[in-house]
């Protein structure tokens, strides 16, 4: 077959495979990768998705391209039809929102989700802020998780990690928080993070709640989950490898995103990596 | 973010010496990160300040929050319209699904958990939120100050609702007729104190279906701001904000027909759209 | 009231006999009284069901009140608008500034008083509706259910928000191109569970720009229900509901083309519209 | 000058006038004369109102005719745009309603209203209901109530008074209620019932919040207003003699209403009457 793609292609399919079919999905600003897997997992996967575009609140859009800003005309092209701002949190508030997509600059074991700010008493990063994820963490039926930085370089020996034992400031809510208190206390409507896709691998969230590692991709290792993350992930008893995505989802990838926008997500080292399939493959 | 924000509200404001603001919003970029350069901002409870993942973070705006400058007190989406639609309905607070659990309760005292008197359950109230002003850019006014605002009003329309104060640019204003005819208004002149006719008021971002998102000249204020602060006043503030004696005088010196030209090729074709947007090389 | 009501759904609900009905609404005529004329409804959540100055009461609404057939809850327009507000936001309850001090407080003990935790005034907060089933008639929708309603939409648009389940019958099915052209849906498709083209849908009532309403019509369908309980359902309900196998035998019966003509003569001129309202003599 | 006018038309005129300008205000269904006194009160006399008509939500129509029902295309011809439900009703309660217009087939001595139901305990006569008369009451920054039923024949001997002692169901809350609560205590927006006008003369309410005769017209007296409530009102130390329309107002009525749709309002009776400009004329 000789199939291979980018690993940004790989993680738009492998965030698309999260979707189930006949729900009401969202995705916010700022996340291309969400946004392309949305628009192929309608395409190929999950035909009656109702597909609500983050910034234009279009329904069903079909853009010619991605555009490098969310809310962007191109991005509501074709849409059947619009919500309000009001209408689409209304949705999710009264648990109608079948999935979303929150990423962090933080993302702790518990899949709480850091995109206020770095340093917990004293401030040390502002964060531009999380948009509408604190609201959305709490009722979205279901959540998946990514980023495409979990892999972090060490600077002056030190590392700033993306996946960590605890976010400095809570914005989107996992499944329990520093103090213990679980969403289900809480009475929230959702379940909570199902699965967090990062470059290095997808990972679900065991009975606890905790982060748990699930597959991995051709050029990636535990080890390198390991040294990447700052506490210790729980582990599937078989770790297996991912499968590439198919000719059909590659060629949507390329043609909705000539402009590649969703590499921007990547780390400048990731954008050139080509992956080839492996022998044992598994689906997240 | 990039589209349809009061830019030329923002230079007005900047340039009459304005300061002390408290900014409240959804997803903003280039409007609160200018504000912020010019050290208008006294505190921010926006839900998102950036450029996403094309220019990331907003560096002013940043800045600003990290030197202590501004007050931090960052809100989210819906809370935002919770609080607003409270004081739409004159309620002394709104009942909102979410936020417990999450920092943002701590760091908010003004919200309150209390309990449902049918089941019981435990349920967080949020105050209303009146801003003294609201700006909104347009495509449309007629005379009498309706507005019609094309494509996505995201939180504008709640925002004209609740504030004391409306000022508004627009593209430009027609008759009442051509106003319906083009769709109608969804913001009634009631709501709206003040307006201006501002052609390309929303620049560098965009205000469909007249002009796309400038990039580049979006990328030439993010080079000065990443420089830090005393560089993107002698960079960018000087020469488009505090020089620009007027709005036409900005026009000009952003490249004026020309510019204008450029970023309403968007209608041409597919390819023309997306020539907008490749980086520059 | 006297405009796009879904007259054909309920023609249809009555002669599949259903019954037991609790129905709710804003300010309605001619529809709620055919259903009490029936027999089919139980209780009724109405903020208003009448025939304004013009006829007057709704006799077999107001026979059924009095009789006990019907269980009166009556409620008011904004009380049923944050009660599907409070069942839109997915919220336990919804604050609402008025009702107390007036019998629907006391007539209501599912109203309760709550204490602001902010000021510590009292204010009334009222439950969530979540109807089982809308009923809604609109002038376009597309294959995939995406509904457009041309002028006002009442509570339409929070009915099909808050309900289980979504009934439309419309004027005309067009594509989706066809509808954004008409100005785009305002109820998307996926709050709609069913739709069905019913030309005349909403006749006796008026679906303008299609047709005007039809005074004369309600005139006799008054006359039939001021006579009594049976001899509505003699002179009025077995001609026009029981005895029409189908919609089309329903527009058959009430004048076929003639009375589409007539009712689409008002586009013609003022006079040709106020033709229409004038009294018979 | 020989101007003549029916009791419609002072009715209409009456309610116009008490109209402030650059307010917005509503009417609601089922009530001509209020419809057609805001249109006189826009062209005439306030013409910064903000007119909202009941049913459709249009801001400022300008109607051809006035039709036999309230929610017809014909009351939004020309409006300059338009409100939702929601949005009205949110306008009142937030007390950006200046003035709303309401009626009953019981108004009490302390302006409540009801359109609910006659008979207190046992239901006498089911009535239509008032729509969003209850929410409106409360924080409508003042009332305007009306009736043009206030002549109540004696049928069988025994009178149905429309102006009552006590409301059997209060619908609208005017000034306060059978068991003393006032709309201060309440804390309402609105200052409540400001005036009345019925088919026999002008009332306003003292301080107490007491319904109190203040005007009449050429053709009624005092003896008139005594036998047709069923409680003694207050008297304003000089009851005047109403002033008839300005010929501009008639005019104005005249073209407006052909189909004479507000006459529906009035007694049969009523509705032939001409009145003369009496000598000692007053205003509202």
């Amino acid at each position: 077959m000789g199939k291979n793609c980018t690993l940004g292609e790989l993680l738009i399919d492998q965030l698309a495979r999260t979707v189930e079919d006949d729900t009401l999905v969202f995705h916010g600003f700022g996340s291309p990768l969400v946004q392309i897997a949305l628009h192929v997992a309608k395409r190929v996967y999950t035909p009656n998705l109702v597909l609500v575009a983050g910034a234009t609140y279009g329904v069903n859009p079909d853009p010619p391209f991605i555009a490098p800003t969310t809310n962007d005309w191109v991005h509501d092209r074709n849409s059947e039809c619009h919500l309000s701002i009001g209408e689409l949190f209304d949705l999710s508030a009264s648990g109608r929102l079948g999935r979303m997509f929150l990423s962090g600059l933080q993302i702790d074991r518990w899949g709480n989700t850091n995109v206020t700010q770095l340093g917990r008493k004293t401030l040390k990063l502002k964060l531009p802020g999380g948009g509408g994820a604190c609201n959305l963490s709490c009722n979205a039926k279901n959540i998946t998780l990514w980023t495409a930085a979990h892999r972090s370089e060490p600077v002056k020996g030190k590392r700033r990690y993306r996946i960590v034992s605890q976010c400095d400031y809570v914005t989107g809510f996992g499944h329990k928080n520093a103090d213990g208190i679980t969403r289900r206390q809480l009475g929230y409507l959702g379940n909570g993070p199902q699965c967090l896709v990062t470059d290095l691998g997808v990972f679900d969230f065991d009975q606890d709640g905790h982060l748990r590692l699930n597959v991995l991709y051709p050029h990636t290792t535990v080890d390198d989950v390991l040294e990447n993350t700052e506490f210790e992930p729980r582990m599937k008893k078989e770790v297996k490898t991912v499968s590439l995505p198919s000719l059909e989802v590659l060629s949507i990838i390329r043609k909705l995103d000539p402009l590649r926008i969703h590499e921007k997500e990547l780390s400048p080292g990731d954008r050139s990596l080509t992956l080839e399939e492996p022998k044992n493959a598994a689906i997240c | 973010m990039s589209s349809r924000e009061p830019m030329a509200l923002i230079r007005s404001i900047i340039r009459n010496r304005v300061n002390g603001l408290t900014v409240v919003g959804s997803a903003h970029g280039i409007d609160i990160d200018l504000l912020c350069g010019a050290n208008a901002v006294s505190a921010s409870q926006e839900s998102y300040v950036g450029f996403e993942q094309d220019f990331g973070m907003a560096h002013n705006y940043r800045r600003g929050c990290e030197s202590g400058e501004i007050e931090i007190q960052d809100n989210c989406c819906y809370t935002l319209v919770q609080q607003l639609r409270a004081s739409i309905q004159g309620l002394p607070f709104m009942p909102i699904q979410s936020v417990r659990g999450t920092d943002f309760e701590k760091n908010h005292p003004s919200y309150k958990t209390i309990q449902s008197p049918y089941s019981g359950e435990d349920i967080l109230v949020v105050p209303p939120l009146t801003p003294d002003v609201a700006i909104i850019h347009a495509q449309y006014a007629d005379l009498h100050g309706n507005l019609r605002i094309e494509g996505p009003p995201v939180v504008d329309l709640l925002f004209a609702q609740a504030s004391r104060t409306v000022l508004a640019t627009v593209e430009k204003i027609v008759t009442n007729e051509e106003l319906k005819r083009l769709g109608g208004a969804n913001i009634p002149y009631f709501y709206v104190s003040y307006i201006a006719e501002a052609p390309m008021g929303a620049h560098p971002t965009a205000c469909y279906p007249f002009y796309a998102y400038d990039r580049e000249h979006t990328e030439l204020y993010m080079s000065a701001a990443k420089e830090g602060s005393t560089a993107f006043k002698k960079k960018y503030l000087k020469d488009f904000v505090y020089e620009c004696e007027s709005h036409e005088e900005y026009l000009h010196r952003i490249g004026g027909e020309d510019t204008r030209v450029r970023l309403s090729s968007w209608k041409e074709s597919t390819d023309a759209w997306m020539e907008l947007y490749k980086e520059s090389t």
